[in-house]
């Protein structure tokens, strides 16, 4: 029972804050009351193990909550809270906040979800109330991408409903149960089927079309939740398919893993690529997020202990420093109005407090030592390795180096360089975005330094499934290949600072040089001299990889697209409009029919 | 049943007329009659399926125990109805003929091409 | 006690990779038959940035940025074991904790310049980000066979795990051990890929605003880089050494790369990145299918 | 500190503002037959990481202007040596309306090396003087540039538009 | 218990009472049709106990079934008389806003859902056959009523199509009667059996023809998407919500009851296939938005038709159930998304995309409306659409044509890409603002309501469906209760 009074709760808080949309500071402290104790109520009252189902005469819906969709959905709900208290400082009418907690509402019954029709009910709930959520977005682009997300995650879920019909042809149950007993190829199909609406949640490559524009053009502070949270239903889906509906895929469908694990890898890279090469700070983080997404999916491709449990960090870290990010890119758009990167630049004077987050933010992306980008980027090599297929290992190597690229032209791009005039007296980003910024750099750096602290409960969804192969404890972790002493990794990183930051002092002092004070070949120049260099900024790397940056599979899909508006214009073609062709339609049906008939008339 | 092949033949005859008219017709009244003249064709089918050869009509009140060949009157009935209908449709039709005429200025059906695709 | 040996053991290294950087000044030198400074030059070079008086700071994150690059240098230092000598952490951490660790320097350096709002800076900074697409993936290729082969992710038992000089990896993996020898040229920036530091092109490149004391940090963060990244390459490749033996393979790797350094032009920034996925990447490929077909 | 002293004398970098002719004279010097690097002198790009300023040549408005910016933004303690008599007093063009006649007026200079270009064995000679003068101390010129700052703002003030072109303290 | 035939009576007076009222005062004709309608909801509502079990008999003129003709209602035909008639009263209440009605279109109206509701109730074929040419006349007349060149066109092309889909139709039940000799539906189905094959088979077709033009089954409806495009939306509304029910009902009843369901389904099966393949992918290509709702209902209708054509199969009570869900989600999706695109376009037809940009946000509670219906129509969740959909593909599943699901998955996707299309053009830019007055607004926001709440909780309409569906599959107790007698 407590799952359905807490998702009751979630849609009851979503009506009140519609009911008292105009009355802004009531509706936000309410909004704000209801998720706190549906957070609260999500800790304290769901256990795993927790049965129920609800008879709708129709159908009866069968509730679950596992070990898995405790974990995402402590996740979930705990950004959802964040993205709230950021929205406060946008102006959002009523059903702003409507749509945002039915979306969370849609997402926890998708975690809960037992058997296969409700999963697709909740998972269409949430589609639909995060396009409307999307469809509020701020620039006039908005909609043509709020629509696109609309058709893709439908797409997904009709797949979805397909695979589950399949199923239930074959297997007569609707419960997610095991399908790796059925004979042929069917099985397979099904597979695929009930992995596509995640691989487009997850933004896996071919589906991953919708993302970037959605991410961009959706309200910043719902940006912030909608790549952080929903896209861990993605990867909820993921461990759900692959482990609870098919459990011996390793055995029956190795290279279909392998296939996954590759088009993870290729994610990861190409999307990597694209990211360094966008202007726009928020469609930057947007293809970021899906090179994220794509380590996860890799993860899961390979399917051993270590790699499931790094796939898992990894979503969680992703949860942490991509919404840090978004967070921080939200409350440089509130002060600057803009998220295009060649207008900003130099606000690392005005926004410290931001630029320590993004900082963060990026160290966690690119995953060096101290956050909590690099644990689990250090167990997936290892799980890599350990599985022996060192080209796949390359190229995720050489995806989390573009990691470097796109978060240092972020970061340069956003604070440092040149103070534009106009953004000389901008103040730091307001409470909300502030403190959402503090409290998701505090599990950014303690997950970092310690992960064992959250390798435990991974640990414990995962070896129900698998073999538990990787030794851990809170400070370290060790595969057969090598270990690592994490606090021993933050500690010396602390201490080499000191030493240098020692050094430096002992030197000679330092003024402070002022900004036209720059070495420009002896020019005298004046405020308006655009130093800052952030457009095009690895231009050159256009010339480096040439023509195959222009392929894109969006190209491909459109020529497909052709083919259904071909068969419209045909059959858009038989209304001709005259009366006589439509009687004659009509006589010449029934002569056809009777000579079909005519055998036995 | 066994009407003879003039009346079936002459009501087949007169449906295929009717059909063709209507399709291969170039005035809106020339469709509109085709399709009556299709009615018709119908409506001595179904009355030449209630005839029997030199059968008369079923009063009982002047003959009351004839019941050779008497004449199947549910079939007249039915045509009665059915030419009643046919009227109607026909009234409808020209009606709105006449107010297309009024609007399009012309009868010819080529024109009538605004809605299409 | 650790700590006043982990303080030695930082200025020793200094000492020496300042050494290092004299004598790759003479050997150019002599190259262009000129004499050249005397080897100790460098070590002068960074007192007298010490002893500046005022230099010039554009904000904190440009004076923090030298200090970063050299933290990320130090700590990579710890966790790589010199030959068989094993410094203090080296249990702590394998190739990754090294690899990662190595990008701190740079991204700190790059933080920095990037606060200085020089675009010859800012510049400087996008090519060696991009350079790292080309040597850090040949560079990984390169020294993966050698990990998987011997099954470990650690410097330190790969080390122990290679025998004396006929099964040294070098000889083992030929293929990986040239691949290795590219990437470390632009790994350590020298000549024709010297594009991070051009100074005729764009002034230095990120170093354009560091003057005094931050450019002397950053000349202690080069010489200690050159230990680290050489000392890499010879302890994957050249196996169990003595101290004194692993200096003398450091100094010859690093005396090729000077050599090439001294006569080879400069690349274009896009031609650097595309000879790396070149070349390189099938000689590392091919190293690659080695460890499969061989093992 | 002696050993800095030591130091600074024998690792001067060099930023020569090439104007006039006695930038042609400067190749020679760095190359393998006279190699200055032996010295421990280098060229550096920016002024910046310079200490060693040589003004090679006659200095017109123009250029009086971006050589005083390329001074101020040479960190201390800094170095100028003049090249030629033009830096004395004008040179030939003694009498040319826009040449500067004594660059003493604008920037303290530390040593000038006469003759009309000076060959590179001078130019060696100087950079020998200018390490003896660090030796001993002498070098300072760049207190003076500190000390009557007003001064020489007052006479480049009578050339160039300070305000625009002076870096502010 | 009062007879249901003075449903067929009382509109028939008030038909023709209007004229009358007419000369009196303008306003008095607008008054009748609500009037009317709420006497014959009234009457049937009091009837309803009368069906529980089996169907009920009303004779007329006192004769028993096979001579004279009468009514045969049962649970399942009551259900439709229900629905038109509250949809009608709906329309009807929706015209009491607009006062530039002359008299005689009341009169059509009124004509137009008597023959409605006649199809539902009659037992007998020919008395189908005489409301079924009521109900496409008094249409035409309605198609036509804007007298604009486009509702005169539209008007014209129904007319030929339903004047010979009419005959063939009567050409039908002339051979049925040949070889039964007799007119009464159930004395018909109980001499089903004697009949030969080829001859049911002909007569089958024949019937087909009268019934694909009411249900806008391919070949047949080529003149629907001109007749919805020229009417006026509450004519389009009214054509869709109410003539294609009673032409459902009327499918339902005589293939079902009457041929038991043989092999000729099989026709129905591809042609309703063709149908919604056909209509969607015809509508993804439309720019006028009028138009794209017309072929959107024809897809619905295809696919409706499609299901019903299940039943022979299996004949279990769910795939009938899915085929009065599919009917009433269509009935009130449609009649929405048609009253709302008015509302939106301000009744001065323009109905292109392009200049309707914006007119969502410029009127919103229009604009949110159209969203209902079309996501009600499209099946998304939290409306009733959902439901009909999933049961849909059950049924399909059921019936084993997994094939199919795969085929109808996809051919939805296409209907969310235009529908969503039109939605998103809707709420972008800033558009005109119409004025819309209560009454209208009351109407939508009654459709509106019965999507939302029946899509939230959805089991009331299961249970009166499940129940519906029952009456329709046991023939033998409908047979008996007919011709048994009373």
């Amino acid at each position: 029972m407590a799952m359905f009074y807490l998702l009751l709760l979630l849609v009851l808080v979503g009506i009140v804050s519609f009911v008292l949309g105009p009355i802004k500071v009531l509706r936000n402290i309410i909004a704000f009351l209801g998720a706190v104790t549906a957070f609260f109520y999500f800790l304290t009252n769901i256990k795993p193990g927790l049965i129920y189902s609800l008879n709708i005469r129709v159908y009866n819906v069968h509730f679950e909550a596992g070990f898995s969709s405790m974990f995402f959905g402590v996740i979930i709900t705990a950004l959802f809270i964040i993205f709230l208290i950021a929205s406060f400082h946008e102006e959002n009418d009523g059903a702003y906040y409507l749509f945002a907690y039915l979306t969370l509402t849609g997402a926890l019954a998708v975690l809960f979800a037992k058997d296969l029709i409700s999963f697709f009910f909740f998972f269409e709930t949430m589609s639909l109330f995060s396009f409307l959520m999307v469809l509020k977005g701020k620039s006039d682009t908005s909609f043509r991408s709020a629509f696109k997300y609309l058709v893709w995650s439908v797409f997904g879920g009709y797949a979805f409903l397909m695979g589950t019909f399949l199923k239930v042809y074959y297997t007569h149950s609707v419960m997610i149960g095991d399908i790796s007993y059925l004979a042929g190829g069917v099985k397979l199909l099904i597979l695929i089927l009930l992995l596509a609406p995640f691989a487009v949640k997850a933004a896996l490559m071919p589906f991953h079309l919708w993302a970037p524009d959605a991410y961009k053009d959706s309200k910043d502070t719902f940006t912030v939740f909608f790549s952080g949270g929903l896209s861990k239903i993605g990867v909820f889906g993921y461990f759900l398919v692959l482990f609870k509906v098919f459990t011996e895929i390793a055995v029956k469908y190795p290279y279909f893993l392998k296939a996954f694990a590759w088009l993870g890898a290729i994610t990861a890279a190409l999307s990597g690529i694209y990211a360094f090469m966008q202007d726009d700070a928020k469609k930057l983080l947007a293809y970021s997020s899906i090179s994220q997404l794509g380590y996860v999916a890799v993860g899961f491709g390979i399917y051993t202990h270590f790699s499931v449990v790094a796939a898992l960090f990894h979503a969680l870290g992703h949860a942490v420093f991509e919404s840090l990010l978004f967070l921080v890119v939200a409350g440089v758009y509130y002060r600057t109005k803009t998220t295009d990167l060649r207008k900003m630049g130099g606000l690392i004077k005005r926004m410290p407090l931001s630029f320590i987050g993004l900082l963060f933010g990026i160290i966690a992306t690119s995953g060096i030592p101290p956050t909590i980008g690099f644990p689990s980027k250090w167990l997936l090599y290892e799980a890599l390795i350990l599985k022996g297929d060192l080209l796949l290992t390359s190229l995720v190597f050489f995806a989390s180096i573009t990691a470097f690229l796109y978060s240092y032209k972020l970061v340069h791009g956003i604070f440092l360089g040149k103070l534009h005039e106009e953004h000389k007296n901008v103040k730091e980003a307001p409470l909300g975005y502030a403190f959402g910024t503090v409290v998701l750099l505090v599990p950014l750096l303690v997950l970092g330094i310690i992960p064992g602290l959250v390798i435990k409960p991974i640990d414990y969804i995962v070896r129900f499934y698998l073999k538990p192969e990787l030794g851990y404890n809170l400070a370290n972790m060790n595969t057969p290949l090598g270990h690592v002493n994490f606090p021993v990794v933050g500690l010396v990183m602390g201490l080499t600072f000191a030493l240098s930051l020692f050094i430096y002092l002992i030197a000679g002092k330092s003024y402070r040089a002022e900004q036209t004070d720059n070495y420009t070949a002896t020019e005298a120049i004046d405020e308006d001299f655009e130093l800052h260099y952030a457009g095009e900024f690895y231009g050159f790397m256009k010339k480096a990889f040439g023509r195959p940056l222009t392929w894109s599979f969006e190209k491909i899909l459109n020529a497909f697209l052709k083919l259904f508006s071909f068969l419209g214009e045909v059959a858009r073609g038989f209304y001709m409009g005259d009366a006589r062709v439509y009687l004659f339609y009509v006589i010449a049906f029934f002569a056809l029919l009777a000579y079909l008939m005519g055998g036995k008339l | 049943m066994n009407g003879g092949l003039l009346f079936y033949g002459s009501s087949v005859f007169l449906m295929v007329m009717g059909i063709f008219i209507a399709i291969t017709g170039k005035h809106l009244i020339k469709i509109l009659l085709g399709i009556d003249l299709f009615d018709v064709g119908l409506n001595l089918l179904i009355i030449s399926f209630g005839y029997v050869n030199g059968g008369t009509a079923p009063i009982f009140s002047k003959y009351p125990h004839i019941f050779k060949n008497v004449v199947d009157p549910v079939p007249q009935a039915l045509v009665l109805t059915a030419i009643v209908i046919g009227v109607a449709e026909m009234a409808m039709g020209l009606a709105i003929v006449m107010k297309i005429k009024e609007k399009f200025g012309t009868c010819n059906i080529a024109k009538l091409k605004e809605l299409k695709w | 006690m650790s700590i006043l040996y982990f303080f030695l053991y930082l200025l020793l290294v200094t000492i020496i990779g300042l050494l290092y950087m004299g004598a790759a000044r003479k050997i150019t030198a002599h190259i262009q038959n000129r004499y050249g400074p005397p080897v100790y030059q460098p070590i002068l070079d960074v007192l007298k940035l010490f002893a500046k008086k005022d230099t010039a700071s554009h904000g904190i994150m440009h004076s923090l940025g030298p200090v970063i690059a050299y933290t990320g240098i130090a700590a990579t230092l710890l966790f790589l074991p010199l030959g068989n000598h094993t410094p203090l952490l080296h249990f702590n951490g394998d190739l990754f904790v090294v690899l990662y660790l190595l990008v701190v320097g740079p991204l700190g350096m790059a933080l920095g310049a990037g606060e200085s709002a020089n675009s010859n800076a800012t510049i400087g900074i996008a090519r060696a980000l991009s350079m790292m697409l080309g040597y850090e993936i040949i560079f990984f290729m390169a020294t993966l066979p050698v990990f998987y082969h011997y099954g470990t992710a650690s410097i330190y038992r790969v080390i122990q795990a290679q025998g004396a000089f006929p099964d040294w990896a070098a000889i083992l993996f030929p293929i990986s051990f040239i691949a290795g020898l590219f990437a470390l040229q632009g790994l350590m920036g020298e000549k024709p890929f010297e594009l991070v530091v051009a100074p005729h092109e764009i002034a230095s490149g990120p170093m354009v605003e560091y003057g005094g004391k931050y450019l002397g940090l950053l000349q202690i963060w080069h010489a200690v880089g050159i230990i680290v990244e050489t000392g890499l390459f010879v302890d994957i490749f050249f196996g169990p050494q003595s101290i004194l033996w692993f200096f003398a393979g450091t100094f010859i790797v690093f005396f090729a790369t000077v050599i090439v350094n001294a006569v080879m032009p400069r690349f274009r920034i896009e031609q650097a990145v595309r000879f790396y996925w070149g070349l390189p990447l099938l000689l590392s490929i091919l190293g690659i299918l080695q460890v499969y077909i061989w093992r | 500190m002696k050993l800095f002293k030591f130091a600074q004398s024998r690792s001067l970098w060099m930023m020569h503002f090439c104007t006039g002719c006695g930038a042609v004279e400067l190749p020679p010097t760095m190359t393998s037959r006279f190699d200055m690097e032996r010295f421990g002198i280098i060229p550096m790009a920016t002024p910046r990481q310079s200490d060693l300023l040589l003004i090679t040549g006659y200095l017109t408005v123009k250029t009086l202007k971006r050589v005083v910016r390329a001074y101020e933004q040479m960190p201390t303690p800094r170095y100028v040596i003049g090249f030629g008599s033009c830096t004395i007093n004008g040179g030939m063009y003694w009498d040319s309306y826009n040449v500067i006649k004594k660059l003493e007026l604008y920037i303290p200079v530390d040593l000038y090396i006469n003759g009309c270009m000076p060959r590179p064995e001078a130019i060696i000679d100087a950079f020998l003087k200018l390490r003896e003068m660090i030796d001993k101390g002498e070098a300072n010129a760049w207190k003076k540039y500190i000390e009557n700052y007003e001064w020489y703002k007052k006479n480049q003030a009578e050339v160039f538009d300070v305000e625009k072109w002076s870096l502010k303290k | 218990m009062v007879s249901p035939i003075l449903v067929i009576a009382l509109s028939l007076f008030f038909a023709f009472v209007i004229p009358l009222l007419g000369m009196v005062s303008k306003k008095l004709p607008r008054l009748v049709p609500p009037l009317a309608m709420l006497v014959n909801l009234w009457i049937l509502i009091t009837n309803i106990k009368f069906v529980s079990r089996g169907a009920m008999l009303v004779t007329t003129a006192g004769l028993k079934p096979p001579i004279a003709i009468n009514l045969a209602i049962d649970r399942f035909s009551l259900l439709f008389v229900i629905l038109i008639q509250l949809i009608g009263l709906l329309l009807s209440v929706y015209y009491l806003s607009q006062d530039n009605r002359d008299q005689r279109f009341y009169m059509l109206f009124l004509l137009n859902i008597l023959g409605a509701s006649g199809i539902v109730m009659t037992g007998d074929i020919f008395n189908s056959f005489v409301f079924l040419e009521i109900l496409e006349i008094s249409s035409f007349g309605l198609v036509a009523s804007k007298k604009d060149r486009k509702a005169l066109e539209g008007g014209f092309k129904y007319m030929v199509i339903g004047a010979i889909g009419s005959s063939l139709y009567l050409l039908g039940i002339i051979v049925l009667y040949l070889t039964t000799g007799s007119l009464n539906m159930a004395e018909i189905a109980k001499l089903m059996p004697h009949i030969p094959e080829s001859i049911k088979l002909f007569a089958a077709l024949l019937l087909l023809a009268g019934i694909g033009v009411e249900v806008e089954l391919f070949p047949l409806n080529a003149w629907a998407p001109d007749a919805y495009h020229g009417a006026k939306d509450e004519i389009s509304t009214q054509l869709s919500s109410i003539i294609s029910k009673a032409g459902i009902y009327l499918a339902a009843r005589i293939f079902f009851t009457i041929f038991n369901g043989f092999y000729a389904l099989k026709i129905i099966f591809y042609l309703g296939v063709i149908t919604f393949v056909i209509a969607e992918l015809a509508a993804l290509m439309q720019k006028n938005v009028k138009r794209m709702l017309a072929y959107s209902s024809i897809g619905q209708m295809g696919l409706l038709m499609l299901i019903l054509s299940l039943v022979a199969k299996r004949g279990d009570v769910f795939v009938i159930t899915t085929v009065i869900l599919l009917a009433l989600n269509h009935a009130f999706g449609k009649g929405l998304l048609f009253l709302s695109l008015g509302a939106l376009s301000g009744g001065n037809g323009e109905y292109e995309i392009e200049n309707l940009g914006g007119n969502g946000r410029a009127n919103p509670l229009a604009g949110f409306l159209f969203t209902v219906g079309a996501l009600s129509i499209v099946g998304m969740p939290f409306f009733f659409g959902f439901w009909s959909k999933i049961s849909a593909l059950i049924s399909l599943m059921k019936t084993n044509v997994i094939y199919l699901i795969a085929l109808v998955l996809v051919i939805s996707l296409v209907e969310i890409y235009y529908y969503g299309n039109v939605i998103v053009n809707l709420f972008r830019g800033e558009g005109k603002k119409y004025g819309i007055s209560i009454v209208p607004a009351a109407v939508m926001i009654l459709f509106a309501l019965f999507v939302i709440v029946f899509g939230i909780w959805p089991h009331p309409v299961f249970q009166i469906a499940q129940s519906a569906a029952v009456s329709l599959i046991e023939r033998t107790t409908y047979i008996s209760s007919i011709i048994g007698g009373m």
